[in-house]
C-alpha cells in the first residue's frame, strides 16, 4: 500500500508548486570571534504528499538546513547570509521566510510548519502536563475555545494511536515511554496540519521496534494529510524505507539528489557510494557462515583465512554459566533493600578462541551487564564465569587484577573511555605497566607496533584524546585493549557512537585482528545489521534473559523465538525495494525489570530446536 | 550609743545629711512630662541588681532602686531610704532608721522586714550577689520594729557604710521578689520598670507615689546603641534625646554644633598599664621604672583618647579627701628607660614582651600600638593580643597569665575598695599578684581607723608607695560624656558622684 | 593547549593581572617597602584625606593607608592561602576515598560532612577562633576546619562522578591498583575543579579573613591585614570614610580578580570546551 | 510518604550529630562563664558557689544529656548573661533575623531572577556582560562592603533610612521593614550575585534544551518561551541553591546585625559567643544549624511541586 502512495505522489510532481523551495541556501555561524560556513549552496524542493530525506554523516549540515527551515539557526547563533527559503502559505501566496519578520514567523511555526526532534526525552518540557503542551500551540494558531482545544488534543493523541489519550491528558512528560512521548511530539507537530512536517533524526534516540512504530506512523499521517515531509537521518536503512526523494549532504554540501530507487541502485557521487558501502544490510549475509568486512571503497577487502580460523575455534575461551546479577533497590523508611533490577538473568553460554559471540536486545534488556558481569566490573549475584577454565567469580580481587589481563573491553563512548588527561602513548602504556608485562624498553617498540596494528599515525603518540576523532579514539581504545593479548575483548556497542563510513572502518579493523591474533569478542550492540555482518554466535537478550541464542546463521535465518522474531521485523533494510515499515506497527512493550526481594524466579528452560540452536520456552 | 559620738565619727557626713534634703526637696520640675529617649552605649543584662556586676546594667537600675544610704557628689555618705543612721562608738553596731510613706513600685510600703530581705538574700552564698563581701562582717540583722534596722558587726569594718552606698549593695527589694528581679526588677526609686526588649531597649516610666517627689520625665527609653557613630547619628536626627559616651573624637565636633550641649567630667574613671609579678622581669623595680619612663602619658592619651581625659599618676578620685595631689607623672625618656633596662641586664633586643588588650575597649588596643612604637625605641619587642572581654577576664582576671594588660576601673570611689582590692597581697583585684608588706599594713591599718583624716593619710601614703614602687602604671584619668539636645535640663543632677552612673529623678524636657 | 588563548579574553585579562598584582604586592611589598611603614603614627595627621604626602590618606592613629594596605597584602594572601591549603589537605584525601571507595565510609564521613555543613561556615570560623583564641596562625585553622566539608562535599562528588567514568573501568580492565587508580586517573581528571573551586575557596577565605577581623577575632594589631584595617574604620565611617574604602577596595579587587581568574580558569582547564 | 519520615529519620540523626557537635565545641570554649556572670567585681568564694550551683562541676556526658534532655522537653534554660529564659529570647531574636533573612531573599531572588534569566537570553551580548560583570562585582563585595557602603549612602548622605537598630514588627511593621531594609539590602545584594550566576548558568542549560526548540517550533512567542518554558524549569535548581545560600545568609547576619546595631539572632550569637554565655551559645548554634538544616528539608520536600519528574520515595 505505502508503495503505490508514493508513485502516487510521485505522478503529481511536475504539475504542482512544492510546498517548500529551498534555492542556494548558505548559513553562517559565527563563534569566538570566527565564522564558520555550516551549509552552503542549498538548493532542493519539497512537494504536497512527497518524502523527502536529508542524509549525511554527522557535521553535514543536514540540522543546520531544517532548522533554516523555520528560522530557529539564528537561536543557535547562525545566521543566514544568502539563498532564499519560499514557503506556500495556506493561503495559496508564497513567501520567502529569509524575509519573514518575527510576528510572521511565529504564526508559520507550528501553524503551517511543524517539527518533530532527535530526542523525545527531552523534546517535551518536563514540568509541564502533556495537555498544556499540546493545548498551548492550538490556542495560539485557532481561535478554539478552552474545551475546544482540549477536545482537539484528545483527538490529536488519537490520531497518533496513543493508548490512554484522556489520562496521558493530565501527565507529565516523564511518566510516558519513549516511544509514546515521540507520539506526544508528533502530535504537536500535526496540531495545526501543517503544509510541512520536518522530522530531524527523529528516531535515532529510539529502539528498533518503537522506530518502526514511529516511522510508520509518520508515513501514515502524510497519506493522510498530504502533507509534504523533510525527514532528516544519518540512517541509509531508514532513507531507503521512507524516502521519495533524497538529498545527500556532506560538509555544508549537497553531494547528489535523486529519487531514492536511483540513490540505492546507481548512485553517481563517490560520497554517496562510499555511504552505501558502508552499511550493512539485514539478510545479505543469508548463506554464508563466517564474518565479512565490510567493502569501502579505495580500501582492499580484507580477506579471512577460514581454515585457519576453523582449526583455532576449538578451545573454549569463555563458559558463563546461569549468570545472575541484580541491582538493590532502596526504600522505605530506614532505606532497606525493597526490591531488585534483575539485569542479567541466568544467563549461559560459551565462546570459542577466535570467535565473535553477539548479544543483542533493545535498551535495558541487560546485554551491557551482562558483559560487564563477565569482566567483574560489576559483581554478579551467582553463576560461574569460566575463562580459560579459571573460574573468574572465585578470585580475590589481587588476583582479580592479574588475571583481567585475559579479559579486556572496548567501550561505546570513545570520548569517555580515554582518560583526557593521558597522552595516548601513556594509555597504550598503561595496562603494559601495570601487569608488568615487559621491560621499559621493549614499550616504545610495543606500542609503535600497536599503533601500526590500529592504523593510526606514529606521530600521534604525544596527543591527547581531545586532539582525534571519535574513530581515532575507538582505534586507540582498541590498541590499548589488544596491546596485552588478551584471550577476550567484550565490545560494548563499540561502534554506535560513529558515523556509518567509520564505523565500516572500525568493525573492519575489529574483524582483521581477530584473524591476526585469534581473538575471541563478546560484541555488545543493539544494531542487527551489524552484528549479522560480525558474528559468528549470536544470543537475543530480553528482560535479563537469553531468550534464544545459536550461531549467526540459526538466528538470523531461522528465528524461533517471538522476541527475536519482532525484533527482525522492526529493523529497516536498506533497500528501497525491500519496504517492511508501513500500516501501523505496535510492538508490546517491554516490562518493567524490577522484582520484590522475596519475588520466586523460574529457572530456564532451554530447547534446542537445531544444533547449538537453543530457545527459551518458558517466561 | 550616744549621738554625740556618732557626730565625731562621721561629722562630715552628718553635716551633709542635714544639707541634702531640703535641697532635693526644694528643687522641682521646671518641665513636666515627656518621654526621653536615651542611646545607651552598652546591653543591660541580668537585672537583678544584687547579682549585676556590670555598671551598664547599674545605669538603669540605679533609677529603679534607692539604696538605705547613698554618696553625693563629693562622696560624701547621706541617708536615702534611711531618714537617719547611728554607728556606735565601738563601730560594731549600725542602726538606721528608715523613713515613713515609702512606697516600692508594686505600692507596698517600705519597712524593716524588707531591709532584713534584701540583705539576707544578698549574702546568702546561692545568691551570687557581687557585693557579698561588703557584708562579710556583719553578724546579724534585727528589726525591732517596722522602721528600725539594726546590724550588728562581728568586727570592726569602717569602710562597711561606704560601700553600701556604692554599687547597689545598699539597694532595698520588696520581700520575697528575688526570684522575679532578674526579669522585671522592683525598687523604690523614681522610674519603674515598664518592659526590656533584650539586646534593644528598656523602658521605665515614673514612678508617682516616689518617696522624693515624682520625677520630671514621663518615661525613658534607654535604646542599646553600642556602636558609636550610630548613637551619634541618632543625637544628630532627633532620634535620640541624649547619648552617653560621644566617640572621643568627635566631641569638638558636638561641643561646636549649636543644637546640641556636651556634658563632660574626668572623675570616675582611671586606665592604668598593668605589669604582671609573675613574669619574671618585671619584677625588677628597674623594669617597671624602664616602662614607665618609655611611656608620654599626654601622647598617649591624644592617640587612644583624642586627649579626652586628664593624666593623672593616681587612681584615686580627685574629688576625695584621699586624693595624693603631689603626685606627678615621670616624663618620657627613652634614654634613661634604656639605661635602666641596660642596668637591669636587658639589652636593645632582650625583652619581648605580650600586651593582652581586650576588645571591650578598643582604645586599649589603640594605646597598645602605639606603645609598640616606644617600646622598639627603646629596644623592647612589643606584641599585642586582642581578647574579647570573656577571655581577658579568664586569662588576666582570674588566671593571671599575662605579661602586659591594661585595665580601667570605674566607679570605684571606697578607698579600702580600691585600695585594698588593688593592692593588699590577698586583695580581690590584686591580678597583677603585688606583694608589698609596707602597702598590706598600711591598708590592713586604714580598716580599723577610726578617724577620717587619719584614713585619708594612710591612703595618700598607699597612693606613694605604688607610685614609687611603680606597681601599676596609672595613665589618666578619662573624661565621660554626654551629648544632649538642646533642651534638655537638669543635667547637673544627672551623674552620680561615682561618675559612672546616672539618676533620670531630675532631669527634665524643655517643649 | 588551544584553550590557553581564553586566558588573554577581556575577562581573563582583568583576572589574571588583578592576581597577579595581588601576588606581586604581597610577595614584594614587604621587600621594597620598610615594615614599619605600615605602624608609623604621626598624631598630627591623623585621620587625613588622601593628599601627595599619603596617597590614599591616614587612619585613626595617623599611620599612612597606603602603606598599610600595600603590606597588609601578604597578611590577607597569607591567611587565605594557608587556610585553603589546609582545608585542602584534610578535605582532599577525605572527599577522594569517600567518592572513590563508596559504601560505609562514604556514608560516615558525609553524614559527618552534611552535619558540618548545617553550620554557617562563617559561624564555624566564628566559633573555632573564640575556642582558639585570636592569632593569625589560629584565623587560618578557623577558616581551613570551616570551609573543609564544602570542599569535601565537592571533592567527593566529582570523585564519584570520575570513578564511575569508562576511562576509570578501562584503567581497572588494564590492571590498576587502586593506589594507580586514585593518583594516575581520578585525581588529574578532578584536579580543575579542585583547582577552580580553590581559586574561588581563596576569594572566599579573604572574605572570611576580613570578616572574622571585622568581628575581632582575626589577625591581631598593630600588624596590617585588609580586614583589621575596615574594622578600626568602622568608628570612623562618616568622617573618614577612606578608612574603610581603601581596604575594602583591596578586598575586593582582589577577590574580584580571584572570582574572574576562576571562572576563566575553569573554561581553559576543560578539555572538553574546544 | 516512607521517603518523608525516612527524610525525618535522617534529620532526626543529624540534629542528635548537631547536637553533639554544638555541645562539645562550647565546652572546649576557653572563659570562665562564673567569671563572666560575676564581672570584675567577683570574689572566689561566689565563683565557686557560682560554679557549684551552675551545675559546672558535673561529669560531661551528664551535662550533655541534662541540656539535650531540656533542649527536648521545651526547657532551654536561662541565658546567664541576660538572666531570661532561652526560648522566648531565641524566638523574638530569630522573628528579627527572619525579617532579614526573608526580605534579603526576595530582594535578592526580585533582582537574580530577571538578570540571570535576561543574561541568559543575551549570552554573550552585551546586556550578559552588563549583567556578568555586575553579579561578579557582586560576589566580590565583601557583605559588609556593601553595608558600610549603604550606611554612607542611604542614611549619611541621603538620611532616607534608619542606619540601625530593630523594631519589632508586631509594632509597626513598616518602621520595622524601614530598619530591616538596609541590612537586607546589604545581604540580598551579595546574594543576588551568586543568585544571578547561578540562574544565568541554569537558564542557559535549559535554553539550550529541545524542549525550547520545540516550543519555538510551536510558534510560542519568546516572551512564553523563555519566561514560561524555561523558568519554569529553572525553578527548582534555583530554590535548591536559595536553600543552600540560607547558611551563607545565616552566617552573614553575624556581620551585618552587628554592623547595623540589628538585634537579631546574630547579634545574639555574636553577644553569647563575646560573654561565653554556654547555654545561649549552645541554643543559638544549635537552633541556626537546625533551621538551615530544616529550611534545606523543605525545598527538598517542595521539590516535586517545582519538577513533577522528582518523586519522594
Amino acid at each position: 500500500m505505502a508503495a503505490t502512495g508514493d508513485i502516487l505522489s510521485m505522478n503529481n510532481l511536475e504539475t504542482k508548486k512544492p510546498v517548500v523551495s529551498i534555492n542556494d541556501l548558505q548559513v553562517k555561524f559565527k563563534s569566538d570571534g570566527e565564522t564558520v560556513i555550516a551549509v552552503n549552496k542549498i538548493s532542493f524542493n519539497v512537494h504536497a504528499g512527497e518524502t523527502v530525506c536529508l542524509v549525511g554523516e554527522s557535521g553535514s549540515g543536514k540540522s543546520v538546513t531544517s532548522l533554516s527551515l523555520m528560522r530557529l539557526v539564528e537561536f543557535g547563533g547562525g545566521e543566514i547570509t544568502n539563498g532564499s527559503l519560499v514557503l506556500e502559505r495556506n493561503n495559496k501566496q508564497v513567501k520567502n521566510l529569509v524575509e519573514a519578520d518575527a510576528s510572521t514567523m511565529r504564526s508559520i511555526r507550528g501553524n503551517e510548519v511543524g517539527m518533530i526532534f532527535q530526542e523525545p526525552m527531552t523534546s517535551l518540557n518536563p514540568v509541564f502536563t502533556i495537555e498544556r503542551q499540546l493545548t498551548d500551540g492550538l490556542r495560539l494558531h485557532t481561535n478554539l475555545s478552552g474545551g475546544e482545544t482540549r477536545e482537539k488534543a484528545l483527538q490529536l493523541l488519537k490520531e497518533v494511536r496513543i493508548p490512554d489519550p484522556e489520562k496521558r491528558l493530565r501527565q507529565y512528560p516523564h511518566e510516558l515511554s519513549g516511544g509514546m512521548r515521540q507520539r506526544v511530539v508528533i502530535a504537536m507537530a500535526m496540531a495545526c496540519r501543517p503544509r510541512l512536517l520536518i522530522a530531524d533524526e527523529p528516531t535515532t534516540a529510539l529502539d528498533v521496534t518503537i522506530q518502526a512504530e514511529i516511522l510508520a506512523l509518520i508515513n501514515r499521517l502524510k497519506h493522510e494529510t498530504g502533507m509534504a515531509v523533510l525527514f532528516i537521518t544519518h540512517d541509509m536503512a531508514v532513507v531507503a524505507q521512507m524516502a521519495d526523494r533524497v538529498v545527500v549532504m556532506y560538509r555544508g554540501d549537497m553531494i547528489e539528489e535523486a529519487p531514492v530507487e536511483k540513490i540505492f541502485s546507481e548512485p553517481k557521487e563517490d560520497y554517496t557510494k562510499a555511504l552505501l558501502a558502508a552499511v550493512p544490510q539485514l539478510g545479505e549475509m543469508a548463506g554464508t557462515s563466517e564474518p565479512r568486512p565490510l567493502d569501502i571503497p579505495g580500501h582492499e577487502t580484507l580477506q579471512k583465512n577460514q581454515t585457519k580460523n576453523l582449526t583455532a575455534r576449538q578451545e573454549t575461551v569463555l563458559e558463563v554459566q546461569n549468570l545472575i546479577t541484580r541491582f538493590p533497590v532502596y526504600g522505605g523508611v530506614f532505606r532497606r533493600k525493597v526490591a531488585n533490577v534483575h539485569a542479567v538473568e541466568n544467563v549461559s553460554f560459551s565462546i570459542k578462541k577466535g570467535e565473535t559471540m553477539a548479544l543483542v536486545g533493545e535498551s535495558g534488556c541487560g546485554k551491557s551487564t551482562c558483559g560487564r558481569s563477565i569482566l567483574r566490573l560489576v559483581e554478579p549475584v551467582s553463576g560461574q564465569i569460566l575463562l580459560n577454565n579459571q573460574n573468574i567469580l572465585a578470585l580475590n580481587s589481587h588476583e582479580l587484577r592479574k588475571t583481567r589481563r585475559d579479559m579486556q573491553m572496548i567501550f561505546q563512548d570513545p570520548f569517555a573511555s580515554l582518560n583526557p588527561y593521558m597522552t595516548l602513548r601513556d594509555q597504550i602504556a598503561e595496562p603494559l605497566k601495570n601487569f608488568g608485562l615487559v621491560s621499559k624498553s621493549e614499550i616504545e617498540d610495543i606500542i609503535c607496533d600497536m599503533l601500526r596494528k590500529v592504523e593510526l599515525p606514529l606521530g600521534f603518540l604525544k596527543r591527547f584524546p581531545h586532539e582525534l576523532s571519535g574513530g581515532q579514539r575507538q582505534r586507540v581504545a582498541i590498541a590499548r585493549a589488544i596491546v596485552v593479548n588478551p584471550s577476550l575483548v567484550v565490545a560494548d556497542e563499540a561502534v554506535s557512537a560513529l558515523d556509518v563510513s567509520v564505523q565500516a572502518q572500525v568493525l573492519n579493523l575489529m574483524m582483521a585482528l581477530q584473524d591476526q591474533l585469534g581473538l575471541s569478542y563478546l560484541f555488545i550492540s543493539h544494531d542487527m545489521a551489524v552484528v549479522e555482518r560480525v558474528s559468528h554466535k549470536v544470543g537475543v537478550m530480553y528482560l535479563g534473559r537469553l531468550v534464544e541464542h545459536g550461531s549467526r546463521a540459526q538466528i538470523f535465518e531461522n528465528p524461533q523465538h517471538e522476541y527475536t522474531k519482532s525484533l527482525m521485523a522492526a529493523v529497516p533494510i536498506a533497500d528501497p525495494k525491500q519496504r517492511n515499515i508501513s500500516g501501523d506497527i505496535s510492538f508490546k512493550p517491554i516490562p518493567s525489570p524490577v522484582f520484590p526481594v522475596d519475588q520466586v524466579i523460574e529457572s530456564p528452560i532451554y530447547k534446542e530446536v537445531e544444533t547449538g540452536h537453543w530457545v527459551l520456552t518458558n517466561k | 550609743m550616744k549621738r554625740n559620738t556618732m557626730l565625731t565619727m562621721v561629722f562630715t557626713l552628718v553635716g551633709f545629711m542635714v544639707s541634702y534634703i531640703p535641697s532635693v526637696s526644694a528643687e522641682t520640675c521646671p518641665v513636666k512630662g515627656g518621654t526621653l529617649v536615651w542611646g545607651h552605649s552598652e546591653t543591660t543584662q541580668n537585672l537583678y541588681i544584687h547579682q549585676t556586676g556590670t555598671i551598664s546594667t547599674l545605669r538603669i537600675l540605679q533609677n529603679i532602686h534607692d539604696g538605705l544610704v547613698t554618696a553625693d557628689k563629693d562622696l560624701n555618705i547621706i541617708p536615702e531610704l534611711a531618714e537617719s543612721y547611728e554607728v556606735s562608738s565601738d563601730g560594731l553596731t549600725y542602726t538606721f532608721n528608715l523613713r515613713e510613706g515609702v512606697k516600692f513600685h508594686d505600692g507596698s510600703d517600705l519597712t524593716s522586714a524588707d531591709v532584713k530581705y534584701s540583705f539576707e538574700t544578698l549574702m546568702d552564698p546561692d545568691t551570687g550577689a557581687v557585693n557579698k563581701p561588703v557584708f562579710n562582717s556583719v553578724g546579724s540583722i534585727d528589726t525591732p520594729d517596722d522602721y528600725t534596722v539594726i546590724i550588728k558587726m562581728d568586727q570592726i569594718n569602717m569602710p562597711f557604710l561606704g560601700r553600701l552606698a556604692g554599687l547597689g549593695a545598699g539597694a532595698i527589694i520588696p520581700e520575697g521578689s528575688a526570684s522575679i528581679q532578674g526579669e522585671t526588677p522592683i525598687g523604690a526609686g523614681p522610674l519603674k520598670f515598664v518592659r526590656r526588649e533584650m539586646g534593644n531597649e528598656v523602658e521605665l516610666e515614673r514612678f508617682n507615689d516616689y518617696w522624693d517627689g515624682p520625677a520630671c520625665i514621663d518615661r525613658l527609653i534607654a535604646k542599646e546603641v553600642t556602636e558609636p557613630t550610630v548613637r551619634l547619628t541618632g543625637l544628630r536626627t532627633g532620634e535620640m534625646d541624649l547619648i552617653n559616651d560621644i566617640p572621643a573624637d568627635r566631641i569638638e565636633e558636638i561641643k561646636n554644633d549649636k543644637n546640641l550641649k556636651v556634658l563632660s567630667w574626668s572623675h570616675g574613671v582611671f586606665d592604668f598599664v598593668n605589669l604582671n609579678y609573675k613574669h619574671e622581669p618585671f619584677q625588677d623595680e628597674r623594669v617597671r621604672l624602664a616602662i614607665d619612663y618609655m611611656i608620654d602619658k599626654e601622647m598617649l592619651l591624644q592617640g587612644a583618647l583624642w586627649g579626652q581625659g586628664k593624666i593623672a599618676a593616681s587612681p584615686g578620685f580627685v574629688s576625695s579627701a584621699s586624693y595624693n595631689k603631689n603626685l606627678n607623672q615621670r616624663p618620657q625618656d627613652i634614654a634613661k628607660a634604656k639605661a635602666l633596662l641596660a642596668e637591669a641586664g636587658y639589652g636593645p633586643g632582650d625583652l619581648k614582651v605580650v600586651f593582652k588588650a581586650t576588645t571591650n575597649y578598643p582604645y586599649h588596643v589603640e594605646a597598645a600600638q602605639i606603645l609598640v612604637e616606644w617600646f622598639r625605641q627603646a629596644g623592647v619587642e612589643l606584641t599585642i593580643e586582642q581578647l574579647t572581654w570573656a577571655d581577658w577576664l579568664s586569662q588576666v582576671w582570674v588566671d593571671k597569665d599575662f605579661q602586659m594588660s591594661m585595665m580601667n576601673f570605674n566607679s570605684i570611689w571606697e578607698e579600702d575598695f580600691l585600695y585594698y582590692s588593688l593592692y593588699n597581697s590577698t586583695g580581690g583585684f590584686n591580678y597583677r599578684g603585688i606583694n608589698d608588706t609596707v602597702i598590706d599594713e598600711l591598708t590592713e591599718k586604714a580598716r580599723v581607723t577610726v578617724d577620717d583624716g587619719a584614713r585619708a593619710d594612710i591612703y595618700r601614703e598607699v597612693q606613694q608607695r605604688v607610685f614609687d614602687k611603680v606597681h601599676d602604671i596609672v595613665v589618666w584619668h578619662r573624661n565621660s560624656s554626654f551629648g544632649t539636645q538642646k533642651n534638655i535640663g537638669g543635667l547637673d543632677t544627672l551623674v552620680n558622684g561615682d561618675g559612672a552612673t546616672y539618676h533620670f529623678h531630675r532631669v527634665w524636657i524643655e517643649k | 593547549m588551544k584553550n590557553l588563548k581564553k586566558l588573554f579574553n577581556p575577562k581573563g585579562l582583568i583576572g589574571s593581572t588583578l592576581v597577579i598584582l595581588v601576588v606581586l604586592i604581597a610577595i614584594f611589598a614587604p621587600l621594597i617597602i620598610p615594615p614599619e611603614y605600615a605602624t608609623r603614627m604621626d598624631m598630627r595627621a591623623r585621620l587625613s584625606p588622601p593628599d601627595f604626602s599619603h596617597w590614599l590618606g591616614t587612619d585613626q592613629l595617623g599611620r599612612d593607608l597606603f602603606y598599610r594596605m600595600m603590606l597588609g597584602a601578604r597578611t590577607s594572601i597569607n591567611i587565605a592561602t594557608s587556610a585553603v591549603l589546609m582545608s585542602l589537605i584534610i578535605g582532599l584525601p577525605l572527599g577522594l576515598m569517600s567518592g572513590y571507595f563508596g559504601g560505609r565510609v562514604d556514608n560516615v564521613l558525609m553524614r559527618l560532612v552534611d552535619t558540618l555543613l548545617s553550620f554557617p561556615a562563617l559561624l564555624l570560623a566564628l566559633t573555632i577562633s573564640a575556642v582558639l583564641g585570636p592569632s593569625m596562625q589560629n584565623t587560618i585553622i578557623a577558616i581551613g576546619i570551616a570551609f573543609t566539608p564544602y570542599l569535601a562535599r565537592l571533592i567527593r562528588g566529582e570523585a564519584l562522578r570520575v570513578s564511575q567514568m569508562p576511562y576509570v573501568e578501562a584503567a581497572i580492565s588494564s590492571g590498576a591498583t587502586h593506589l594507580r587508580l586514585i593518583i594516575g586517573h581520578v585525581l588529574p581528571n578532578i584536579m580543575p575543579v579542585i583547582i577552580v573551586q580553590s581559586t574561588i575557596s581563596l576569594a572566599f577565605a579573604i572574605l572570611a579573613e576580613a570578616g572574622l577581623s571585622f568581628l575581632g577575632l582575626g589577625t591581631q594589631p598593630p600588624e596590617a591585614s585588609w580586614g583589621l584595617m575596615i574594622q578600626a574604620s568602622r568608628d570612623y565611617l562618616d568622617r573618614a570614610p577612606w578608612t574603610a574604602l581603601v581596604p575594602g577596595t583591596a578586598v575586593a579587587l582582589t577577590v574580584l580578580g580571584l572570582n574572574m581568574f576562576g571562572d576563566v580558569l575553569r573554561d581553559v582547564l576543560d578539555p572538553r570546551s574546544d | 510518604m516512607a521517603y518523608i519520615i525516612h527524610r525525618l529519620f535522617s534529620m532526626a540523626i543529624t540534629l542528635f550529630l548537631i547536637s553533639i557537635i554544638t555541645f562539645t565545641v562550647t565546652n572546649i570554649l576557653p572563659g570562665d562563664v562564673a567569671m563572666m556572670i560575676m564581672g570584675t567585681q567577683s570574689n572566689p568564694e561566689a565563683l565557686a558557689n557560682l560554679r557549684e550551683n551552675l551545675g559546672l562541676n558535673d561529669p560531661l556526658v551528664y551535662q550533655y544529656s541534662k541540656w539535650i534532655i531540656g533542649m527536648l522537653t521545651g526547657d532551654w534554660g536561662n541565658s546567664l548573661l541576660f538572666k531570661m529564659p532561652i526560648g522566648p529570647i531565641l524566638l523574638q531574636k530569630m522573628t528579627a533575623s527572619g525579617l532579614i533573612v526573608l526580605l534579603s531573599m526576595i530582594i535578592a531572588l526580585a533582582l537574580a531572577v530577571p538578570l540571570g534569566v535576561w543574561s541568559a537570553v543575551y549570552k554573550n551580548k552585551w546586556q550578559d556582560t552588563v549583567s556578568s560583570s555586575a553579579s561578579i562585582v557582586g560576589v566580590s563585595l565583601p557583605d559588609f562592603f556593601w553595608g558600610i557602603m549603604l550606611i554612607l549612602l542611604f542614611a549619611r548622605a541621603l538620611g532616607w533610612l534608619p542606619s540601625s537598630g530593630f523594631v519589632d514588627p508586631g509594632e509597626d511593621f513598616l518602621l520595622a521593614l524601614k530598619h530591616a531594609f538596609l541590612p537586607s539590602l546589604a545581604l540580598g545584594l551579595g546574594l543576588m550575585a551568586h543568585l544571578t550566576r547561578m540562574t544565568r548558568a541554569t537558564m542557559t542549560g535549559i535554553l539550550s534544551q529541545e524542549f525550547i526548540r520545540v516550543a519555538r517550533a510551536k510558534g510560542l512567542a519568546e516572551r512564553v518561551v523563555v519566561w514560561q518554558y524555561g523558568l519554569a524549569n529553572a525553578v527548582g535548581p534555583v530554590m535548591t541553591v536559595a536553600g543552600l545560600q540560607m547558611g551563607y545568609l545565616f552566617g552573614s547576619i553575624i556581620v551585618m546585625e552587628s554592623l547595623f546595631n540589628y538585634t537579631g539572632m546574630g547579634w545574639l550569637t555574636y553577644q553569647a559567643l563575646l560573654n561565653r554565655d554556654i547555654p545561649l551559645i549552645q541554643a543559638t548554634v544549635f537552633v541556626i544549624a537546625a533551621v538551615v538544616m530544616l529550611i534545606n528539608l523543605i525545598v527538598d520536600l517542595l521539590y516535586p511541586f517545582f519538577d513533577p519528574r522528582i518523586k519522594l520515595k
